[in-house]
């Protein structure tokens, strides 16, 4: 289809995409604008769309009221933690699921994914009793192990449909060179899964930031992530549509800001074998 | 050194018998074909003798010794893949480089052999490139650089050429046969194209669902196959076969003669027919000719150019010398 | 040493964040860690560590609906050895009673309330009608008809809609006292089949529908905080502490033109107000009493009723707890200062309604098994207040859905 | 690739993750299940007993048990709905060149990144509000009644507020798989006679059905626990026009604090996830061959 | 009928000029064969005709009615497109029916075409098979049948053998071309393969970089090549192209001589050489030689199995008929 596309046509398009982009983009960009609104701004009507007076108030009074940087270091430590932990865990798994397939490989992937279908609140209770036995409540430790376990089952099959797209070939080769179990995983699978794995990374990171049952329950003071900082604005009171803002813009920025810069790695790797 | 011996070798994939139990030497130094068709295991075969696959039975020996159950790194085989399967994240230098890092050489010793390598197959502008960088050819290069450096009793190459196009196969063919001349290595070279397989081979396998239908020398097996299969297999165009009354009078089951070894005329000879489709190539003309009472049309050919057509009557002459006989099993007759 | 406090996200517990300097230049050896989370979600997290013993708070924001029953498990330290400046006679014995079992004390208020009318002095005015210190309901209707202007978007009247037994079910309750209903008889039977719970449901309803804003159905005390805040309500009958906020120039665009009153009855005895207080205790599994023990003094102590008002103002100070709190002439000229004591006083937790109960709690049952019926039934009467369903239905629902869950749990048969 | 020495690693190395989601799974389940059976309510320690089936019984029959998974199946199902078709409709708009394409990019892919619980209070409070909401406003500004979204159509309202949050998902893996279509294919199509509404129903479509099947698979798996969403909104409300399986049985064991109920729930509710779990796979696992 | 013609037509993406204005007329039932080296612009020369690009400029006229601006499904011509591009999710017979169904053709006209192309392209037994469980050579198939059935002006085939091994390339040239006899529609036809330029066309037309360097019969090419560009390209060894003192011997700037114009002796003749690689293909020897003076090692063709080896000495002498020669701008001197 490479004939030329008309620029009318083109114009049409991009009116089109532009709007509807800036739609669904919308309740996020009112949110952060609404965050730099007094309180009275936030909720005018008609709306005030950029001509208000901008303030910084609200970001100073969240951040007085909790403190959002230990919760930040605790998403990053959690999430970044919960993914190595998965990677170390899955890249075995999957490569042995995408090159030594057995009878049952498709059995297994299918089953560890139903595992993610067991609802959190039924198996809450039990796991909040482990975790005191073993001593794991509100520690970092504790929840990098239970997010590492949720997400263990996209991890492995994310990696499975990159590991599968690398022709065994390489890796028989490898093995002619010398290379030892070890070596092929680290000097040639690794290497050459890297795009499929920063998209696993991303996407885990995303999905372990954003996790909001097991951090909310299992954590209370220290090892409480965003997610915690982000509850305690469900119902304030009064007026506080600028503060929620303010707090809902801290909470989300991180994230978006670290997937709008690997988008493409993300969007590349996001597929799970869908396409081939 | 690198004699390879296979004794009484099986291979089964679950019930089904891949390699029924078969035996072969290939000589130290000799450039050893295995042709047959489409999945008749000449992959397998080889994958064997590499390690990458478990025998189900028998025995492999290399120099002697018995490598049937050693790693495929044990073995001090090299092995060119179809694909190349070189690790696109490397460079060339790292490529070739790869298999003496995990042998633990010096690093002064793996830079001479990289360069030797890239020397020797003209690779020396694009060592620091990556494999996406390259053109076929090149990677097929790479490939058996990373092959040559580690010095193997053996190289094997599955159909390291079936993804270049033509004019690059041709170069390439002439350039393995130049190194093999060069190393005086063992090589074993697994092809379905019977011309890579008539102009390299020192010996040529012909299989056929895993069992081993002739071993021979290029022109033995051109001129004395020993049935029916190799017969029309090797040789391009193939060999016209002819059953029935025609090969009776030649107190065969199956007669066998090739396009070269029919001579044509608009006069007279043994057998007349009507010219079909003809393919001018310029240098050689082919002529399809349907013969009466034959099965299938019979490919003649001229050389140069003849002008016949579509339709035309001729008389085609076999060349008595040339015609292979076969009995009912479809064995030679000799 | 590091304790850790969970408490709940309103407006004094976190002023009491801000003013923690003070805390700290008298515990210099004592580290505090905050975990505030809203009311559900406070209540769930607590009550699920204190259950399983898990450790993780070493002191609690609970209110008086629990005090009670987690005392009498004995999952909470006796707070009996408080020293004596700390003054515990003074606190207000209603408020003090409902936090002690078998005369052990076993929280401390942090901020005790009722409920009342807040209403628009200028919006009132303009109706022609004048509020009583004591209305009844029918002088509620009357002038939330009054006031309602919707065009203006001025909604006569806000009261809570949103399901949840400390939510739609706190306001609900209450008001079925005055009507003279009640949760259940003196066998544990549910009484929602009876008149005057009838009465009850669709007095409120009417009030809702004809005088109330849009979306009622999803509005708690802070929507409504809102709404009042933002002049779109004439009346509205909740917590005594909304007064502060509500005269609260900096959040309030009607600041100065709300007026105090108690809760409506219907001339037959009790009133519609409830009885609440927001308590620090200290569950029994911390291995951090004396500093937990520290601070719970430090907040609900004079001293820190003194030091927000010296920071804040007299307004803002904690409410409800401390009966020398009310005998302060500085306080004594805050508008709702004595408002709020009546209110406060005029509710009686064990006898909370006309008939007698088996049960202790104006605006809830305490037993354990409330919070889940009442949150059900709070579901129902909210689905109605949304019109998905009659009042008779709902209160259908509600008869069907207790009863069930009091056969379950084995208090009928 | 199949020899002893390498099966036997596999094995090896596939045990950590079996062995961890076995326990992760096990482990729980099992003290979940004994839960079931008992008595228990987590305020009232010590008096836990043996009741056999009384919980299932209490559970099953509970009314809001049928509009809870009624409730579940139509928030998944109008989800994967709205995400699939608007992800295709929208993958063919941005399939299209057009100016800023990485711009617009950035914009539809946001809110993947967004906490369930910022985008539920988000929408919930700024826009969704019947009064002070930016929807009211503009209803308002029409001379229209502002819609009370959340009590009027709980349901539909957090169908919508999820559906903003999977729909960049939903587009990317389309637009990825569309990208992936021969082109070569369509101009056979083209050359075929096909206009371009047959060429999408003939050609595209079937090419995106690989795409479709893992968007809804990944998506019920997230969906079927939706849960911050329906507690930051509506609280399963009114009545129990929101509640979906999780919610209910969140309200059960952690608001009631009846853990034998709780845990009856959540047996019944791994079981239906488990009914929907062997019914994708095995449409996934046909669909991930072909 | 099928005429073609190309009229001033251009094409340039972008800045870049692809086709400069090229005239070009196709006859009605002709079998032309585009050619020319990688990128020269075969395949957007046909997708102009086709109309899966636009023209830059100039006219096409199908059956003189002027097409330059008609959709590509009006224009009543069929593709084969390299990859195949079926419609992997329908079946054979899917497949096949696609066009009239679109076409809005009546249900048992679209059986009775598709059983006929079946029948004619020998997929009777696979009409319910989805593509993927068809061999590449059966797929070739299908795409021809989708193109049949269609009853076109004209058939456009874009390498549509390139994917295929050997082997079936061999079949499927012959069938195709039998295609051609029967139906007597126009094709035009790309490839790089000059094997299959030589063999089929009516008429090749030599492509470099957009220009037409020559349109002519295969013969016409082969014999008369108009330039050195179309010497080297047509033709299979290539032709050896001689420059410097021998070729100013002939009173050229360059001269050619085919390998199979060469005479090898061991006894004398007008070159004398050293062999060097040889390759024996049974019907057929190539021998790579090394003449002093001269750039490039010969190739010469020996008939048959020739008994010379690696550095023996030979003399070559040209067959005088045979040479072409070339002036400083590669042209043909006549
Ligand atoms: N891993 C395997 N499991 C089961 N069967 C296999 C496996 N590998 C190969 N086969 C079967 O073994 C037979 C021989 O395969 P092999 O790859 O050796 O053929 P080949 O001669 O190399 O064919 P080709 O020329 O197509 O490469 C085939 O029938 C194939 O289907
Ligand atoms: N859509 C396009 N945009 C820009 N340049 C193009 C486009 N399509 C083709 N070209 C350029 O036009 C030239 C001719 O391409 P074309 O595909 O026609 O070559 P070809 O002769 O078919 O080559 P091949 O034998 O490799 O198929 C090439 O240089 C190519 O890079
Ligand atoms: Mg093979
Ligand atoms: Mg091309």
């Amino acid at each position: 289809m490479a004939r030329s596309v008309s620029t009318r046509r083109k114009l049409i398009t991009t009116v089109f995409a532009w709007a509807i982009g800036i739609a669904i983009f919308f309740p996020i960009l009112w949110t952060i604008l609404t965050s730099f609104k007094t309180e009275a701004a936030a909720i005018a009507d008609p709306p005030v769309w950029f001509n208000f007076h901008w303030t910084l108030d609200n970001y100073a009074t969240v951040q007085e009221r909790s403190n959002y940087f230990r919760h930040f270091m605790n998403s990053v430590i959690i999430s970044g933690g919960s993914t190595l932990l998965g990677l170390i865990i899955a890249v075995p798994a999957a490569w042995s699921m995408a090159f030594v397939p057995a009878k049952r490989t498709k059995d297994v992937l299918m089953w560890m994914l139903s595992t993610k279908m067991l609802p959190p609140v039924g198996v809450l209770v039990p796991i909040y009793l482990l975790f005191r036995d073993l001593g794991l409540l509100d520690t970092r430790i504790g929840l990098v192990i239970v997010l590492t376990l949720i997400n263990l089952p996209i991890i492995v099959w994310m990696l499975y449909t990159y590991f599968k797209e690398i022709p065994g070939e390489i890796l028989e080769a490898a093995r002619m060179d010398g290379a030892s179990l070890r070596s092929e995983i680290i000097h040639v699978l690794t290497p050459m899964a890297i795009p499929g794995m920063a998209s696993t990374v991303l996407l885990n990171i995303i999905l372990a930031w954003n996790e909001a049952f097991w951090t909310l329950n299992l954590t209370a003071a220290k090892a409480a992530p965003l997610t915690a900082f982000i509850a305690s604005y469900s119902s304030p009171e009064g007026l506080f549509y600028a503060k929620l803002s303010a707090a809902s813009t801290m909470a989300i920025a991180p994230i978006l800001i670290m997937g709008w810069f690997s988008q493409k790695q993300l969007v590349r790797g996001l597929t799970f074998g869908a396409v081939k | 050194m690198g004699r390879i011996t296979l004794d009484k070798v099986r291979k089964a994939f679950g019930d089904i018998e891949v390699i029924p139990p078969l035996d072969l030497t290939i000589e130290d130094g000799e450039f050893v074909v295995f042709v047959g068709p489409s999945g008749c295991g000449k992959s397998t075969l080889l994958r064997l003798i590499a390690g990458l696959e478990d025998v189900s039975g028998g025995q492999i020996r290399i120099d002697r010794e018995d490598a049937t159950n050693l790693p495929p790194a044990k073995r001090g085989l090299a092995m060119v893949f179809q694909s190349y399967a070189l690790y696109p994240h490397m460079s060339v230098r790292k490529n070739i480089a790869f298999p003496m890092k995990m042998a633990g050489l010096p690093q002064d010793e793996q830079e001479r052999r990289i360069e030797g390598a890239a020397k020797a197959l003209n690779l020396t502008d694009y060592l620091d490139r990556k494999p996406g960088q390259l053109s076929g050819g090149q990677r097929q290069r790479v490939a058996i650089g990373r092959a040559i450096v580690r010095e193997p009793a053996a190289f094997l190459f599955d159909e390291p050429l079936s993804n270049l196009d033509a004019a690059l196969r041709v170069g390439m063919r002439l350039e393995i046969s130049e190194l093999h001349k060069r190393l005086a290595t063992t090589m074993v070279y697994v092809t379905h194209d019977q011309v890579e397989a008539m102009t390299m081979a020192d010996k040529i396998v012909v299989l056929r669902a895993g069992n081993i239908e002739q071993v021979g020398s290029p022109l033995e097996l051109y001129n004395r196959p020993r049935n029916v299969f190799v017969a029309g297999f090797i040789g391009s165009p193939k060999m016209n076969l002819i059953t029935g009354a025609e090969a009776a009078k030649h107190g065969a089951t199956t007669i066998g003669i090739r396009p070269e070894h029919l001579v044509i005329s608009t006069e007279g000879g043994a057998w007349k027919g009507e010219i079909g489709v003809s393919e001018h190539l310029g240098s050689d003309t082919f002529f399809h000719v349907t013969v009466n009472g034959f099965e299938a049309p019979l490919t003649v050919r001229a050389s140069g150019e003849v002008s016949l057509s579509y339709g035309d009557t001729v008389w085609l002459t076999p060349n008595e010398a040339n015609l292979h006989r076969f009995d009912a099993e479809g064995l030679r007759i000799a | 040493e590091t304790i850790t406090v969970a408490t709940v996200n309103n407006g004094d517990m976190i002023r009491m964040q801000g003013l923690m300097d003070d805390f700290y230049a008298k515990h210099p050896d004592i580290e505090v860690e905050w975990v505030t989370l809203e009311e559900n979600v406070l209540r769930q997290r607590v009550t699920q560590d204190v259950a399983t013993k898990g450790g993780q708070f070493d002191v609690m924001t609970i209110g008086t609906y629990e005090v009670p029953i987690w005392g009498e498990r004995g999952w909470l330290v006796s707070l009996n050895d408080l020293p004596e400046s700390y003054d515990v006679d003074d606190l207000l014995p209603a408020i003090r009673d409902g936090l002690t079992v078998d005369g052990e004390l076993y929280a401390a208020p942090f901020y005790g309330e009722s409920s009342m009318v807040m209403y628009r002095t200028d919006l009132m005015e303009k109706a022609g009608l004048e509020m009583p210190d004591a209305p009844t309901w029918a002088f509620i209707k009357e002038a939330a008809a009054a006031m309602t202007d919707k065009d203006n978007e001025v909604y006569g009247i806000c009261l809570r809609g949103k399901a949840g037994w400390g939510e739609n079910m706190a306001f609900l309750s209450a008001m079925a006292n005055s009507y003279g209903a009640r949760w259940f008889d003196m066998d544990w039977q549910p009484q929602f089949n009876t008149e005057a719970w009838a009465n009850t449901l669709n007095d409120y309803l009417e009030l809702m529908t004809n005088y109330g804003p849009p979306g009622a159905s999803g509005n708690g005390f802070n929507e409504n905080l809102a709404l009042f805040q933002t002049g779109k309500c004439g009346m509205w009958i909740d917590a005594t502490v909304a007064a502060s906020f509500v005269t609260n120039p900096n959040d309030s665009q009607v600041a100065d033109s709300v007026g105090f009153a108690q809760a409506p009855d219907n001339g037959l005895g009790p009133r519609g107000n409830w009885l609440w207080a927001w308590n620090l205790g200290i569950p029994a599994g911390t291995q951090k009493v004396d500093a937990a023990k520290a601070f719970v003094e430090w907040a609900t102590s004079k001293d820190y009723t003194a030091l927000v008002a010296s920071k804040e103002g007299w307004a803002n100070v904690p409410p409800g707890t401390r009966q020398s709190l009310y005998e302060n002439p500085e306080y004594q000229a805050v508008p709702f200062a004595k408002m709020t004591l009546e209110s406060i006083l005029s509710a009686d937790p064990k006898h909370p309604t006309v008939d007698e109960v088996p049960y202790v709690g104006v605006q809830f049952v305490a037993i354990p098994e409330f919070q889940g019926i009442g949150t059900a039934v709070g579901q129902q009467f909210s689905a109605a207040l949304a019109g998905q369903m009659s009042a008779e239905q709902a209160l259908d629902n509600a008869q069907k859905l207790t009863e069930r869950e009091m056969m379950k749990a084995g208090y009928i048969k | 690739m199949a020899t002893k020495h390498s099966r036997m690693s596999a094995r090896l190395m596939i045990s950590p993750a079996v062995l961890l989601l076995l326990g992760w799974m096990l482990i729980p389940l099992s003290m979940t299940l004994y839960f079931s059976f008992l008595r228990y309510n987590l305020l009232m320690p010590g008096m836990e007993e043996f009741t056999g089936l009384t919980n299932y019984r209490f559970f099953l029959s509970d009314p809001a048990f049928f509009a809870a998974l009624w409730n579940t199946i139509a928030l998944v199902v109008g989800v994967l709905v709205v995400t699939v078709i608007g992800g295709i409709l929208l993958a063919l708009l941005l399939d299209q060149p057009f100016f800023g394409q990485g711009i617009v990019h950035i914009l539809v892919i946001a809110p993947f990144f967004v906490m369930p619980t910022v985008s539920a209070l988000v929408w919930k409070n700024m826009f969704m509000n019947p009064v002070n909401g930016l929807f009211a406003h503009a209803a308002k500004a029409l001379g229209l009644q502002p819609f009370d979204f959340l009590s009027s159509a709980p349901l539909a309202s957090i169908i919508g507020i999820v559906s903003w949050q999977w729909l960049p998902f939903a587009t990317l893996i389309l637009l990825t798989a569309l990208q992936s279509l021969d082109q070569e294919q369509l101009e056979a199509a083209e050359m075929d006679g096909a206009p371009w509404i047959k060429r999408f129903w003939y050609i595209m479509l079937p090419h995106l059905a690989r795409a479709i099947t893992v968007v809804i698979l990944i998506q019920t798996i997230f969906l079927l626990s939706v849960f911050a969403e329906i507690l930051v909104t509506t609280n399963g409300g009114p009545g129990t026009a929101s509640t979906n399986l999780t919610y209910l049985i969140y309200m059960q064991s952690l608001l009631q604090f009846d853990v034998g109920g709780g845990s009856a729930g959540g047996v019944v509710a791994i079981i239906l996830a488990n009914i929907v779990a062997i019914f994708l796979m095995r449409m996934i696992g046909k669909n991930l061959d072909a």
